[in-house]
């Protein structure tokens, strides 16, 4: 990430008249994914009639409801400066291990326990080899994404291992009309948007991603702090991999295979910098929603998955050109 | 005399010693593995993931990396075999410039979009990484192109030999590879890559034009990723709008940085590379041979780049260590 | 540039909704491959689209793009919510699909396995309809082999995924026969390695097959990928007359195998009649002419009575084809 | 070349140049003439323009008005690649570098001849290099990377640079700064001689004494103008200081009045091997204890390891009395410390963020009791803040990038303020700040050590230290040499124990 600094820009802005409201809350990414998302119902449902259906729709977001929760903690790493490409193959990874676990005959707590913990290692090995050795993670967890997916191919081969009936379904149990992974989806949104929005970990993950080296100097723990994050991924990913299980009824170790492309489309759609500081958890959230239409719409009007490759390929370099752009617009 | 040249040297050496242990490793249980045939076998593994690597060292050493290259050579070998195909009247080693133009097209608009827009080349080829394999669904129209379209003077390539019995595929990627070693040696804009790699922000106060060399070794990537992808017809003889060329990047990127290319830009040789495409290609052959099952490929690639990460970083701290000592 | 992304969606669509004519209720069949870009789908769709040109059913087929086992689920849920009538499927997973496919039939929905089926989990669809009879595939593979190598000698067997289902039902049957049956006695069946139905993967494992193995004189890989990566590694060894290759494969990839004797013979059915059979089948269902019950029969244009088997099974009632030098040309898919 | 008669014209003719970086302009109508064979000093505070008159003679920038004349003949400078050409290299303080390269490719790294296919002679570059090295009398092998090089080694590469592509004008941009006396001898040394060979030499330096020892003539700039152009033998010190600040030295700076009370910082035996070893010091509270010293000579490296930043590895710390271990910036915060760094870009402010945010981001514990921010306190903390600082903004909400350097810095200040630190260490607080804010700094800092806080001020520019301290600390080379008391701190006693080799080698207890 080329870091090469204008010289010597002599500042003369503090004199100038704070920027009019408006633009304050209209030229911000998130407006740009809002639109984007109304623009996306639209176009689905011109391109099919099939499209509008609340039901549908929500039956559709749960088959992408895990990624999007992961997606909420890797905008919050995002934020901070960092990336985690491994979180699908931790997905898979963990399942596995949880799935291994419970066909083995160890109690199905014990067995959640299991696949959870093992998504913290891995979240931990990440965290140790980006934050104490100091290696990109950006390079890191491509070569942890190789490995832990390898792992669970190691583990399950080819063979899927299933869970117990009364475990599985867990899309299909309704609450107030709405599936559980997507309320779970709905409750993370709302906690770790307060978290980034409104506590001092948040402010600080936002500070850390600014300016690392300033975060240090002004008593910031930035090392626990991005520790954390990379834990919570870890944890996160898991569990999300345990939910995948049960939507399921069973686990391979291509689990989740190619999510962490959704996800990190999800948080770049948001709004989310990609050199961190900058992003929100509502731009994630909408992004979440906004992704699930587009490509539900294409999907129920029989348009090529090639095209939706295309679609979402060219939607990830687009969303990054315009958060670049939004933001060296309205901030230097 | 210089501590971290010797390092590098001793980071080639290195891999060298490691090939020769794996062999003997191997060899030890299955004295089939040190045979000329399997030698042949190994080499025969290489040729694609060679020249994708050749083009790999350049972005990476220029401070950028190229996850799209296994799309743009499934993108090139299509578009390719469809030629073959619809247009059999045409010469077929025509094929080579019009799989070699459209992989280098294919990566200028990497190198574009990185340039222009000023984004991260990880991010961008991840984009076009989907948005290329979609394209290639879409011109195929999602159909395979068949063995009997594929010229057989093209597949033969991959099996018959100008000399020794090294059939001509294995030439031209070790080609490749002579050739990379003159233009990163001995040309002005290849040491100019280096320098770029080394430091950035330095080199457009030395005249560097960082944009057209960033263009030029993502167009390079391009070429090769369309060379490999006329010689994947070549090899397997049939081109895939699914298969061909996915998963070819982390193979590359495997081999390059094993190969002691740094991931911090400005460092990397070719014949580092080269020994790290061999010892990948040892490690590919001898799994069948020791009956392991293929599902744990993936894992060793994985457990692989994740060593070199570190053993790039370990020659690094020394490089700071002696720089820091030099200071004192 | 989104912005024109979408517009040009909408024009798409639109375009779309105009094709979808508006008939009197015809039945609407959507059959879901495994992956695009899988040249044997071609076939089978060949024969649906005939099929209903003649039933007067709606057809379509969509297909992800990877075969990862979750891939096809979207595109179940998007088939549900466009009201079909009959989904048609070639599963990736015995098992990742039960959910989506039971919520399928809660709604109605004809749920039918064409080529390939739910091993072990047969209760989250209608029925399954086979190319052949399974189990004369593998006997007729073995007999195969023996004929080309004199019936002795040692060989080995070259296959997809350790997984796959229909591969290890054969499989297990070839090693019951050449086992059992004295005829093979002197075969001596020495390895079987798995080439993950990838071209790289399968040439290495014939490649080490034929280093581990150096008395080998026949493989057999009843699956396309690897009959093709096998032939491939004996004619750039030039070792045809040594080792002999056969097995399952597309007369459109082996064409060139066999013309230049590499391959002398191999075998597969006619993807075209599975989906020809389950087009019938489906329309009969959903019109009240078949009984979807083990032991009821029907009559099916060209293919003849056919029984529906044990778990609502059913085959073409054809034999495997032989493809040899002297036929392949007949051949075009 | 061979055109002799020319050799009274200037060699390089200034006319009118100006330069304007967002509307302000930083650079107003000079005129300059460079003679042939003469090196000429810019002299000036930091914003003055010679910098930036610098990097337009070599193309770094290009001016917004105003013409050069090179030879007689106008030339458009546009790059530093066409300045090359011209025969003009820049030469920087910190010699730009790729490290993983040759030093011999770093020598010919930029020559415009050839194409981009154009072959590398390897053999030819090498030998050339070694020639250059030996006409410099330098001793450097050429095939080495340059990692690892020393900082005057480097500058070496780069003089050799210049003497490669013949460079006629060659700017140093304060090159002697992070150098030992003895490179600086060996860089003079050749400096000269390349004046002597006709070449002319731009140099950029604070220090009046090398300026004097060094230089034939002097220009001096103040707030973007051209002030004076004279021999330096006509002015004195006191002139040139004069011309510089536009006023007398001590007219803005003056010492409050304290009383000193107990021990608030105390530091025995501090070592980190390789950056510095055994330092001694103690700062009571009320006083003010100055750090001066070299650039390189370990200051920051100290301040840093005190404040945990990159703690020592041997040696003890004792806060109020007590015995401390300080292994983090938070840890160090927490027993009444605090650290306004050097670099306020790197390690100072979070730019893209409002400047209320950067104002209460070392008290956490305030704003957010109980983990969650409170938006009113924080408000209301940050715009006492402001208002006590006097800081100069729109708006609490707006990005602190926006500011101007001397309201970043009072924004730092500020935050550290917050803390209500027992301790405060100030490393270089004036760098890049307008002489008026400069004057209002002064003033706080003075007001904070009467209000009785243990002040530790680095700083490089003497003036500052000698009318600020109540006590003097000089490091060289990683050590303290000296430990002044106000009485007895000149120019020349920090001086003389600031550079390596003058003081005597014994460690000074402070």
């Amino acid at each position: 990430m080329s870091a090469i600094e204008n010289p010597v820009v002599v500042s003369a802005r503090e004199a100038a008249p704070p920027r009019p409201l408006w633009q304050v809350i209209v030229i911000r990414p998130e407006t740009m994914t809002l639109v984007l998302l109304i623009l996306a119902l639209f176009g689905a449902s011109l391109l099919s009639p099939y499209f509008l259906d609340f039901g549908y729709i929500l039956r559709s977001f749960t088959l992408s409801a895990e990624f999007a929760m992961v997606a909420l903690v890797l905008t919050m790493v995002i934020i901070a400066g960092e990336i985690d490409l491994s979180p699908a193959a931790n997905m898979a990874l963990s399942a596995c291990l949880f799935a291994f676990a419970q066909q083995a005959g160890i109690p199905m707590p014990i067995a959640i326990g299991i696949g959870l913990v093992a998504g913290l290692v891995m979240g931990a090995i990440n965290a140790i080899m980006v934050i104490r050795l100091q290696i990109p993670s950006i390079i890191v967890t491509i070569g942890t994404l190789t490995l832990y997916r390898g792992i669970a191919q190691v583990i399950a081969g080819d063979k899927s291992i299933r869970v117990p009936e009364w475990f599985i379904g867990v899309n299909n149990v309704l609450m107030a009309g709405i599936p559980v992974p997507v309320i779970i989806f709905l409750v993370m949104s709302i906690v770790l948007g307060l978290v980034l929005g409104t506590t001092i970990f948040g402010r600080q993950i936002y500070q850390i991603g600014t300016n690392e080296v300033a975060a240090r100097h002004a008593g910031i723990r930035s090392q626990r702090i991005k520790m954390g994050l990379f834990l919570l991924m870890g944890l996160v990913s898991a569990a999300a991999g345990i939910l995948t299980a049960s939507r399921l009824g069973s686990v391979r170790y291509d689990l989740g295979l190619g999510g962490e492309l959704q996800m990190v489309l999800m948080a770049m759609l948001g709004g989310t910098y990609i050199f961190g500081g900058r992003g929100t958890i509502l731009g994630t959230f909408l992004a979440a929603w906004l992704l699930v239409i587009v490509s539900t719409g294409m999907t129920v009007a029989n348009v090529l998955p090639a095209v939706q490759l295309v679609v979402l390929g060219v939607l990830l370099v687009v969303s990054i050109i315009a958060t670049n752009a939004i933001y060296s617009r309205t901030q230097r | 005399m210089n501590l971290l040249r010797n390092i590098f040297l001793r980071r080639e050496a290195g891999i060298a010693v490691m090939i020769v242990l794996f062999c003997i490793a191997v060899g030890a249980v299955k004295p089939q593995f040190l045979t000329l045939d399997s030698l042949r076998i190994i080499l025969l593994l290489t040729p694609l993931i060679m020249i994708g690597a050749m083009g790999q060292m350049l972005v990476i050493v220029a401070r950028h990396v190229d996850l799209s290259i296994g799309s743009m050579l499934g993108f090139s070998a299509m578009v390719t075999g469809m030629m073959f195909k619809f247009y059999p009247e045409i010469w077929w080693p025509v094929g080579f410039l019009v799989s070699i133009g459209i992989g280098a097209a294919l990566g200028l608009l990497n190198g574009v979009l990185v340039t222009l827009f000023r984004l991260p080349a990880i991010i961008v080829t991840l984009g076009t990484l989907n948005l290329y394999r979609g394209l290639t669904y879409i011109v195929s129209n999602a159909k395979q192109i068949d063995r009997q379209f594929v010229p057989s003077a093209l597949k033969s390539m991959s099996q018959t030999s100008p000399i020794f019995g090294i059939p001509w595929i294995i030439f031209i990627s070790f080609g490749i590879g002579l050739l990379t070693y003159g233009f990163v040696m001995h040309t002005r804009v290849g040491r100019q890559i280096f320098a770029l790699g080394s430091n950035p922000i330095a080199a457009p106060l030395r005249g560097i034009a960082v944009n057209k060399v960033t263009l030029l070794v993502f167009t390079i990537s391009g070429a090769l990723s369309g060379l490999a992808g006329i010689l994947y017809a070549s090899r397997w003889g049939f081109v895939n709008p699914s298969n061909t060329g996915s998963g070819f990047e982390f193979q590359v990127i495997a081999a390059v940085v094993i190969g002691g290319v740094s991931i911090n830009g400005g460092v990397g040789t070719v014949l580092g590379t080269v020994l790290g495409v061999l010892l990948l290609g040892c490690v590919a052959a001898a799994l069948p041979l020791l009956g392991i099952p293929g599902t744990t490929q993936s894992a060793i690639y994985g457990a692989v780049i994740l060593i070199a990460l570190l053993i790039d970083r370990t020659v690094r701290q020394q490089g700071i260590a002696s720089l820091s000592r030099a200071r004192a | 540039m989104l912005k024109k992304t979408l517009l040009a969606g909408l024009a798409l669509g639109m375009a779309m909704a105009t094709t979808v004519a508006i008939a009197q209720e015809p039945v609407k069949i959507v059959y879901i491959g495994k992956n695009t870009g899988n040249p044997y789908f071609d076939s089978i769709t060949g024969g649906f689209e005939d099929a209903c040109k003649s039933l007067g059913c709606e057809f379509e087929f969509v297909a992800p793009a990877t075969a990862e086992a979750t891939s096809q689920i979207p595109f179940i849920e998007a088939q549900i919510q466009r009201g079909v009538n009959v989904i048609a499927i070639a599963p990736n997973s015995p098992d990742a699909l039960n959910q989506v496919l039971d919520s399928a039939k809660a709604k109605g929905i004809l749920v039918l396995t064409v080529n390939g089926d739910l091993v072990g989990n047969e209760s989250h669809r209608d029925a399954t309809i086979l190319p052949v009879d399974f189990t004369k595939t593998g006997p007729n593979q073995v007999e195969l082999m023996g004929s080309m190598i004199g019936y002795k000698g040692d060989i080995a067997i070259l296959s997809a995924t350790t997984e796959a289902p229909d591969q290890n039902t054969w499989i297990a049957a070839m090693n019951d026969t050449l086992k059992n049956d004295p005829k093979y006695k002197d075969m001596n069946l020495v390895a079987t390695v798995y080439g993950d139905d990838q071209p790289e993967k399968s040439t290495t494992e014939m490649e080490a097959l034929l280093s581990n193995y150096p008395n080998l004189v026949g493989v057999i890989a009843p699956t396309t990928v690897g009959i093709a990566a096998a032939a491939q590694v004996v004619q750039s060894r030039g070792i045809a007359d040594k080792v002999h290759v056969t097995g399952l494969g597309l007369p459109s990839e082996m064409r060139d195998f066999v013309k230049d004797g590499t391959v002398s013979a191999f075998q597969l059915w006619s993807p075209y009649n599975e989906g020809w059979l389950a087009a019938h089948f489906a329309v009969g269902v959903l019109g009240g002419t078949i009984k979807n019950e083990v032991g009821s029969t029907f009559e099916v244009p060209n293919l003849g009575t056919i029984t529906i088997a044990d778990k609502n099974a059913m085959n073409t009632q054809a034999e495997l084809t032989t493809f040899d030098a002297k036929n392949i040309d007949e051949f075009n898919f | 070349m061979t055109d002799t008669s020319t050799s009274d014209r200037p060699l390089l003719a200034a006319r009118g140049i100006s330069k304007s970086f967002a509307g302000v302009e930083v650079l107003r109508d000079v005129d300059l003439d460079l003679r042939r064979g003469e090196i000429h000093a810019l002299l000036g505070e930091n914003g003055a323009g010679k910098s930036t008159f610098a990097k337009i003679v070599a193309g770094v920038h290009r001016p917004t008005r105003g013409t050069l004349t090179l030879n007689g003949m106008p030339v458009e400078v546009t790059s530093p690649i066409v300045a090359q050409s011209l025969g003009i290299t820049l030469i920087h303080q910190e010699p730009i570098s790729f490290p993983d390269l040759s030093v011999a490719e770093n020598l010919v790294l930029g020559r415009a001849d050839g194409g981009w296919l154009a072959r590398v002679p390897w053999a030819e570059m090498t030998r050339d290099a070694r020639r250059l090295m030996d006409l410099l009398g330098v001793r450097i092998d050429v095939t080495r990377p340059m990692r690892g090089l020393s900082i005057a080694d480097q500058q070496m590469v780069e003089i050799a640079r210049a003497l490669a592509s013949d460079s006629r004008l060659i700017i140093m941009d304060e090159p002697t700064a992070p150098l030992t006396p003895k490179e600086v001898e060996t860089l003079f040394a050749i400096a000269r001689r390349l004046r002597d060979e006709g070449r002319t030499i731009i140099f950029i330096s604070h220090r009046l004494e090398e300026v004097r020892a060094l230089c034939d003539r002097v220009t001096i700039f103040r707030d973007g103008n051209k002030i004076a152009t004279e021999d330096i033998g006509t002015l004195t010190d006191a002139d040139i200081i004069r011309l510089m600040i536009g006023r007398p030295l001590r007219e803005y700076m003056h010492k409050q009045g304290t009383t000193i009370g107990d021990v608030a910082l105390e530091v025995e035996n501090l070592t980190l091997p390789g950056v510095f070893s055994d330092i001694s010091l103690t700062v009571r509270k009320g006083e003010m204890v100055g750090l001066g010293g070299l650039v390189g000579a370990g200051r920051t490296d100290v301040a840093r390891a005190i404040f945990g930043v990159a703690p020592a590895a041997s040696g003890t710390i004792k806060v109020n009395g007590k015995p401390v271990t300080i292994a983090s910036p938070d840890a160090a915060i927490a027993l009444g410390l605090a650290f306004v760094p050097e670099d306020r870009a790197v390690a100072g402010i979070f730019r893209t963020l409002p400047v209320e945010q950067n104002i209460t981001a070392a008290v956490p514990g305030k704003i957010a009791p109980g983990g969650f921010i409170r938006g009113a306190v924080e408000k209301a903390l940050a715009s006492d803040s402001v208002n006590k600082l006097r800081i100069r903004l729109a708006s609490l909400r707006q990005p602190i990038g926006e500011l101007s350097g001397g309201n970043q810095q009072k924004a730092i200040l500020a935050r550290w303020l917050l803390t209500d630190p027992t301790v405060l260490i100030l490393d270089e607080p004036t760098r890049g700040i307008d002489i008026g804010v400069k004057a209002e700094f002064y003033d706080m800092i003075g007001e904070l050590a009467a209000s009785g806080r243990a002040i530790l001020l680095i700083s490089s520019e003497l003036p500052e230290l000698l009318a600020l301290c109540d006590r003097v600390l000089v490091m060289s080379e990683g050590r303290l040499t000296a430990n002044l008391s106000r009485a007895e701190a000149t120019q020349e006693s920090i001086m003389h124990a600031a550079v390596p080799g003058a003081a005597s080698r014994q460690g000074v207890a402070a």
